[in-house]
């Protein structure tokens, strides 16, 4: 069989990571940043977390370009559902009177 | 003449997939794709018979201008249903559930789907799809047209919209679990040099539809399904009632339904490019633009969707973004259309019944395309959305187009399905009566359009009478059109004159088996050494291995390579 | 009725309205190239045909692979000419939905299935709606219920009438006569009875039959009416100077500083939102002391209450003022399409 | 009898399906096939994300009023919980790599008691939820959505309040739903486990059985900050 096997010391560190991190989105989540950052900083926390389970838990590192494709595809089309629908609800009411 | 006869062994003697194995259970347990295949023939021709006939009791009503054959609750629901049945259970399945299911594996040279089990699950799933609709249909029936809008259909409507979109949320599922189905079986189970570039355009086709199914489908269950708990428990986020935006539903019903409408032309797009090589016995014209435009209609469907939303209240700066993607994903039409224009250059053409179909499809594709860039061009959407200038466009794309490449595959590859060929003569003779039938039905609708009749009426100014006439009568004969294959195709399958392995002599893999294929359709795994669409003298595109009563073991050590 | 084409080209709805020779212009275009290309295809389809039909059954034609010149050309033509109608058809767009400042407003509110109109002069009419020619109307429109479209093929111009939400199209007309009127978003049963006509009158005859249809109460005044009784005086002043809430007299048109730093224009949406749902968008120096008043108010009324501030403005304000900075986010909602619908 | 079957297939392992060339090739197409099944899922869950991103956006006071209420710890600690056992799940997988028996029975079934707790703790939130009255709608005869148990901040008007229940219900319990398949998956493979059948040649169904798991904690770590976090710091 052609596949990698993660080391248990590399599922243990990231294990921990995890934990870190969802230690810290609560103690973030529970400051009061300025403006927008709270969002800001909970979702970066969230990416990274999932992030680190894709890379690692489910071996997307050790994975042919096809899975990378895959699951990139996933994550472009996610972008396209957001983006043009809020690009309707963004630029609602800018159209001026003549 | 005689060379070809060593090739071709009769068909009744042998034993293939269909009479492998008898009885009822064989049937409904079977794992091989080929039969999964004929199951959802005979479901999805069922759905369209139902379709049909709603559509003849549309034309029925809108004879005259009064609403006098159904009362207008009824006509509601007839149109939704017809407009439901068509899309959901017809359209959407239909080539690339029977003639995709068939020949995918076929044409990469595999045995079997990568999940025969999920296959027929998925068949099982359509089939349980199926009869929630039905049940929905029986019990009431459906009046908010297909497109469900809201708050319409959330709290207005009196009709069994819950059970049509549990309908349509199981019914999706099965979609999803085809395309997943083709993708991984086009990845991974190729035969031994069957390149990406040697796959036949309907693989292509296939793939890139399969990409639409897994991406779009999973929003619509979504949205259907939001939907219908918004109906039920009173509270969601679509009902302004609510606080909620009902244009947010259409935009989540359009991410998917304006890609799915490319779910329901590529693989006929895939179908066409097989008839317009083979039967002008040339290699396609410029192959990879045709693959590449595949995909390219796949993602760039995905960018569109708002165009059904310019007088929907949409901002009119997002209509500027999808009215431009909409016009730049015509682009990839474009060069199909051109394409097989110029593959028929200097070809051998042939004018069996599968080629009428093709040309009919160009034709009228063309014209149902050109006016799609009517409704994308934004001042004129705003006068036409919602009339029957939208009516016409698609059906010119979805009957025009899709169903006359479905009838072209069906009798193109009807020898390799059941084993007989289907009576030419009726064949040309019917593909005519439909091609009249359908432009007499549909092209006055553009007028009617333009002049201002909106969709969804049951009842109409007097004004608008001619052209509805002139409507009805082409649907009369554009039914009696479609009955003609239908009787004959029935009959050829006991009476019809029985076909060779390579009825057309054509190098696609799919006729290098016999016919019908046995059940692990080759009987060692083929090793392709030509192009797609790469014509030789008959006798040198051989069969693969060699069928008989007995299992042919001498030759499974040098496999016959077929130089083309 | 003049519900049959007039021009001397067939197959052409009545021409009307300002826009509608525009929108037929960009049509005959696309009809052109449509049948251009139709043509094209098919007759070199049927010249193939004919010319390379099969003449001996076993012939083997000498393969073609394809021509890159051939592939540029037909994917840049198509292009250009898909580039032309796009910009064209965007152009005529925004002439269609973008509201010209000095129109006359007439409400619309669609209700199944049937269309409730007032005019600002009080005047009401069920399925009709009478316009001078000549003049710019604009339309303001909600929905009670479900989602209708207002729809008057003469002028070529609909739009969907939204229910919680206003929604705004203007045309003027061009010629006298009576011409259709339909519901053009399916809206349930009687969709296809929910039609009515559009007369279109010369401005004078226009005046006399407002003068013969006066007497019913003006919107203004039911709305000042209202504005009593449901206590908004008391905190924005009887003639809206402000008090503890924020001056209303002059709102329509102006922009208005939020208290997040963003500004809006006020318009029907954003003030509909400032009554219904108060805590959405804060004014700039007021606490959220406005309560909503979500559900104590009908379409109808609310569009008494607006007429009644806009009523409120000066003699020569203009209805709407200065544009917002075009570029900059505004996070609010205007003439076209009013805000999300709350 | 075994050696005459594997004439076709040289060294032809017992789980190869009739129409693979190898194990390789059926491999493959179990993994990849999951992947799809995972994008379809991704896009499934993307419809839910885009309403609750465009509706916290229309309505924050109201939605973060809602979002207070939700009971901060029990998120936490089935954050945790599901992270562990997500651990767990690729220790599972690791172990069938390796060809461990008892490494993956202990994996497996560690993996699915955290996740039956996870989905505990989630019944005892709906529990409180429903004792709240904050179940939007009008499903319980005689508790329909009442929102005074929540404290409203300044602009939160209760229609949206309820408009966040109903997202945040929708959510979670279509997470819910996939954990219940998830659970339903880990006891057909537990049992398979059991009976030895993974080792180095074939874990596939294990693997991808840990592919969907790892999916649906990802849900979860996404799901978590959004309805549990965002808006906490406006209640001071
Ligand atoms: C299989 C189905 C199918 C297909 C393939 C298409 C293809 C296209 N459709 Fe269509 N459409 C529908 C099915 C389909 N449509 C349906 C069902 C509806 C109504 C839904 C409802 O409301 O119920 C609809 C509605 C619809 C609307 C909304 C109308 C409205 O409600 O207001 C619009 C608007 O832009 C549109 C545009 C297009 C365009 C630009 C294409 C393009 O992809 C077409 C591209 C093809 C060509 C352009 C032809 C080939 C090209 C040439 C011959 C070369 C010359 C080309 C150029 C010069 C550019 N369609
Ligand atoms: C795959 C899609 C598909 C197909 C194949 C068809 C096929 C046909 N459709 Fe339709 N149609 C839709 C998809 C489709 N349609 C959709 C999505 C809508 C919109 C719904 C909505 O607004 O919500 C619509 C709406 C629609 C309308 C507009 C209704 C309205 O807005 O009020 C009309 C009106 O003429 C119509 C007509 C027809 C006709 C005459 C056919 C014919 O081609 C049908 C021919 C088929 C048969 C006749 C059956 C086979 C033959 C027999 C069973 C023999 C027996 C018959 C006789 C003896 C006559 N369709
Ligand atoms: C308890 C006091 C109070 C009452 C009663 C009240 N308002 Fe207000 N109103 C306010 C305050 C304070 C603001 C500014 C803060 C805000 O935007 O909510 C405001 C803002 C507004 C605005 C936005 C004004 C701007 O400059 O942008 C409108 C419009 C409005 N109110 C209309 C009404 C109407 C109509 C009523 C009665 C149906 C009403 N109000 C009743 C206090 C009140
Ligand atoms: Cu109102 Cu249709
Ligand atoms: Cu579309």
């Amino acid at each position: 069989m052609s596949e990698h096997i993660v080391s248990v010391r590399v599922y243990v560190t990231i294990f921990l990571a995890l934990m870190v991190g969802t230690a810290l989105t609560v103690w973030a989540g529970l400051q009061n940043f300025p403006g927008q950052w709270n969002v800001i900083i909970a979702m970066t926390i969230a990416v990274t977390k999932a992030t680190l389970v894709v890379l690692y838990f489910m071996h997307v590192r050790y994975s042919s370009r096809l899975v990378w494709l895959v699951f990139g595809s996933a994550l472009f089309w996610l972008a396209i559902l957001f983006a043009l629908t809020l690009s309707d609800y963004w630029t609602r009411g800018w159209l001026p009177a003549f | 003449m005689k060379a070809f006869e060593t090739f071709e062994t009769p068909t009744a003697a042998r034993v293939n997939y269909i009479n492998a194995q008898y009885g009822l259970k064989s049937w409904l347990l079977t794992k091989d794709h080929k039969r999964i295949a004929l199951l959802y023939l005979g479901s999805i021709s069922f759905f369209f018979l139902i379709g049909g006939l709603y559509a003849m009791f549309i034309r029925l009503e809108l004879l005259t201008p009064q609403g006098d054959l159904l009362s207008s609750t009824t006509y509601n629901k007839v149109f939704t249903q017809h407009g439901i049945i068509m899309i959901f259970f017809f359209l959407i399945p239909s080539i690339p559930a029977t003639l995709g299911n068939f020949l995918v594996p076929l044409m990469i040279g595999a045995k079997d789907l990568a999940f025969p089990r999920i296959n027929l699950l998925s068949w099982y799933i359509y089939l349980l799809g199926g009869i929630v609709t039905i049940y929905a249909l029986l019990a009431g029936g459906v009046d908010t047209g297909w497109t469900f809008y809201v708050p319409y259909s959330t709290t207005f409507s009196n009709s069994y919209v819950v059970a049509a979109g549990l309908g349509i949320f199981i019914n999706g599922f099965s979609s999803i679990l085809t395309g997943l189905n083709f993708i991984v079986t086009i990845h991974t189970m190729r035969a031994p040099g069957m390149t990406w570039f040697r796959l036949p355009l309907f693989i292509w086709a296939h793939y890139a539809t399969s990409l639409i199914m897994i991406l779009g489908t999973p929003v619509i269950a979504i949205t259907i399904l939001l939907l219908a708990f918004e109906r039920l428990a009173k509270v969601g986020i679509f009902d302004p009632a609510a606080g909620g935006d009902p244009v947010l539903f259409q935009h989540l019903f359009w991410f998917y339904s304006h890609p799915a409408v490319y779910i329901m032309v590529l693989p006929g797009m895939g179908v066409i490019s097989e008839l317009i090589a083979n039967f002008s016995r040339k290699n396609i014209f410029g192959y990879s633009f045709v693959a590449f435009s595949s995909l390219a209609i796949a993602v760039f469907g995905f960018l569109v969707w708002g165009h059904h939303l310019f007088v929907a209240s949409q901002s009119v700066y997002a209509g500027l973004i999808f009215s431009f993607l909409s016009f730049a994903v015509a682009i990839p039409s474009a060069i199909k259309v051109f394409n097989w224009t110029a593959t028929l250059y200097k070809g051998s053409i042939s004018y069996d019944t599968p080629m009428l179909y093709a040309l009919g499809f160009i034709g009228l594709f063309t014209i149902g395309g050109m006016t799609g860039l009517f409704l994308a061009a934004l001042a004129v959407d705003v006068h036409l959305s919602d009339t029957y200038f939208v009516v016409a466009h698609f059906h010119y794309i979805m009957v025009g187009g899709t169903l006359l490449a479905y009838l072209g595959g069906l009798h193109y590859w009807w020898p390799k399905i059941t084993g007989r060929m289907y009576p030419e003569g009726w064949g040309r003779f019917s593909a005519l009566v439909v091609f009249v039938g359908f432009n007499l039905t549909f092209l006055p609708q553009f007028v009617a359009g333009y002049m201002g009749m909106p969709r969804r009426y049951h009842a109409y100014p007097p004004e608008f009478q001619v052209f509805n006439v002139l409507s009805s009568a082409g649907a009369s004969i554009l039914g009696f059109g479609l009955l003609i294959p239908l009787i004959y195709l029935m009959w050829s399958m006991r009476y019809g004159k029985l076909a060779e392995a390579n009825p057309w002599h054509l190098p696609g893999l799919e006729w290098r088996t016999a016919s019908p294929p046995p059940t692990e359709n080759f009987v060692i795994t083929p090793r392709v050494t030509w192009d797609a669409y790469e014509f030789a003298p008959a006798e040198e595109m051989r069969v693969v291995g060699k069928f008989g009563a007995e299992p042919a073991m001498e030759q499974s050590a040098s496999p016959i390579e077929g130089k083309p | 009725m003049s519900f049959m084409q007039t021009s001397w080209i067939p197959f052409v709805p009545p021409s009307a309205s300002t826009v509608s020779g525009k929108v037929d212009a960009l049509y005959f275009y696309l009809s052109g190239v449509t049948l251009f290309f139709t043509l094209l295809i098919s007759g070199v389809l049927i010249f193939f045909v004919i010319k390379y039909r099969r003449r001996t059954p076993f012939e083997i034609p000498r393969p073609i692979a394809g021509s890159h010149m051939l592939e540029t050309l037909w994917s840049v033509v198509p292009f250009i000419i898909a580039m032309s109608m796009f910009a064209w058809g965007a152009q005529v767009y925004f002439q269609m939905y973008r509201p010209p400042k000095n129109a006359i407003e007439i409400y619309v509110v669609g209700k199944q299935w049937m269309w409730k109109i007032q005019h600002s002069t009080g005047q009401r009419e069920i399925n009709e709606l009478h316009v001078p020619a000549g003049r710019k109307i604009k339309l303001i429109m909600t929905s009670e219920d479900v989602i209708h479209d207002f729809f008057i093929p003469a002028f070529r111009i609909k739009a969907d009438v939204l229910p919680g939400r206003y929604t705004t199209q203007w045309f003027e007309a061009t010629k006298p006569g009576t011409y259709h009127l339909f519901c053009a978003e399916f809206c349930g049963m009687n969709h296809s009875g929910m039609i009515g006509s559009i007369v279109v009158m010369q401005p004078t005859q226009f005046d006399d039959w407002l003068s013969g249809n006066s007497g019913q109460q003006s919107p203004a005044v039911a709305g000042q009416q209202l504005y009593e009784s449901l206590g908004c005086v008391s905190c924005h002043g009887a003639q809206g100077e402000g008090g503890r809430g924020p001056a209303l007299a002059g709102l329509f048109g102006r922009q208005v500083f939020l208290i997040n730093g963003q500004t809006v224009i006020a318009d029907e949406a954003y003030v509909r939102e400032s009554i219904e749902n108060p805590g959405a968008k804060l004014v700039n120096g007021f606490g959220p002391i406005m309560p909503t008043f979500q559900g104590q108010v009908t379409p109808d009324q609310l569009i008494q209450i607006m007429a009644f501030i806009k009523s409120l403005r000066g003699p020569n304000t203009p209805l709407a003022a200065s544009p917002g900075p075009s570029g900059t986010r505004v996070e609010a909602p205007a003439q076209v399409t009013p805000a999300a619908g709350r | 009898m075994a050696e005459g079957l594997a004439m076709e297939h040289e060294a032809s392992h017992p789980a190869l399906q009739h129409h693979f060339e190898n194990m390789e090739q059926q491999r493959e197409a179990g993994t990849l096939g999951m992947w799809v099944f995972l994008v379809t899922e991704i896009m499934f869950f993307g419809g839910m994300f885009f309403a609750y991103t465009l509706y916290r956006n229309q309505y924050p006071e109201a939605f973060a009023s809602a979002s207070n209420h939700l009971d901060l710890t029990l998120g936490t600690v089935n954050t945790m919980v599901l992270i562990l056992s997500s651990f767990t799940m690729a220790m599972a997988v690791y172990f069938a790599q390796t060809g461990k028996r008892r490494g993956q029975l202990i994996g497996l079934t560690l993996t699915l008691v955290l996740g039956l707790t996870f989905l505990g703790i989630k019944a005892v939130e709906y529990h409180q939820k429903y004792v709240d009255k904050l179940i939007p709608g009008k499903l319980f005869p005689g508790r329909p959505f009442d929102s005074s148990s929540v404290h409203l901040l300044p602009g939160a008007a209760p229609k949206n309040v309820e408009m966040f229940y109903w997202i945040y219900f929708a959510m979670t319990g279509m997470h819910a739903i996939h954990m219940i398949i998830g659970a339903g998956l880990l006891s057909v493979i537990l049992f398979f486990a059991w009976r030895g059948k993974y080792g180095p040649e074939y874990h596939s169904p294990v693997e991808i059985t840990g592919l969907y798991w790892h999916f649906v904690d990802i849900v979860w770590i996404f799901l978590f900050p959004l309805l549990y976090l965002l808006g906490r710091h406006l209640s001071h």
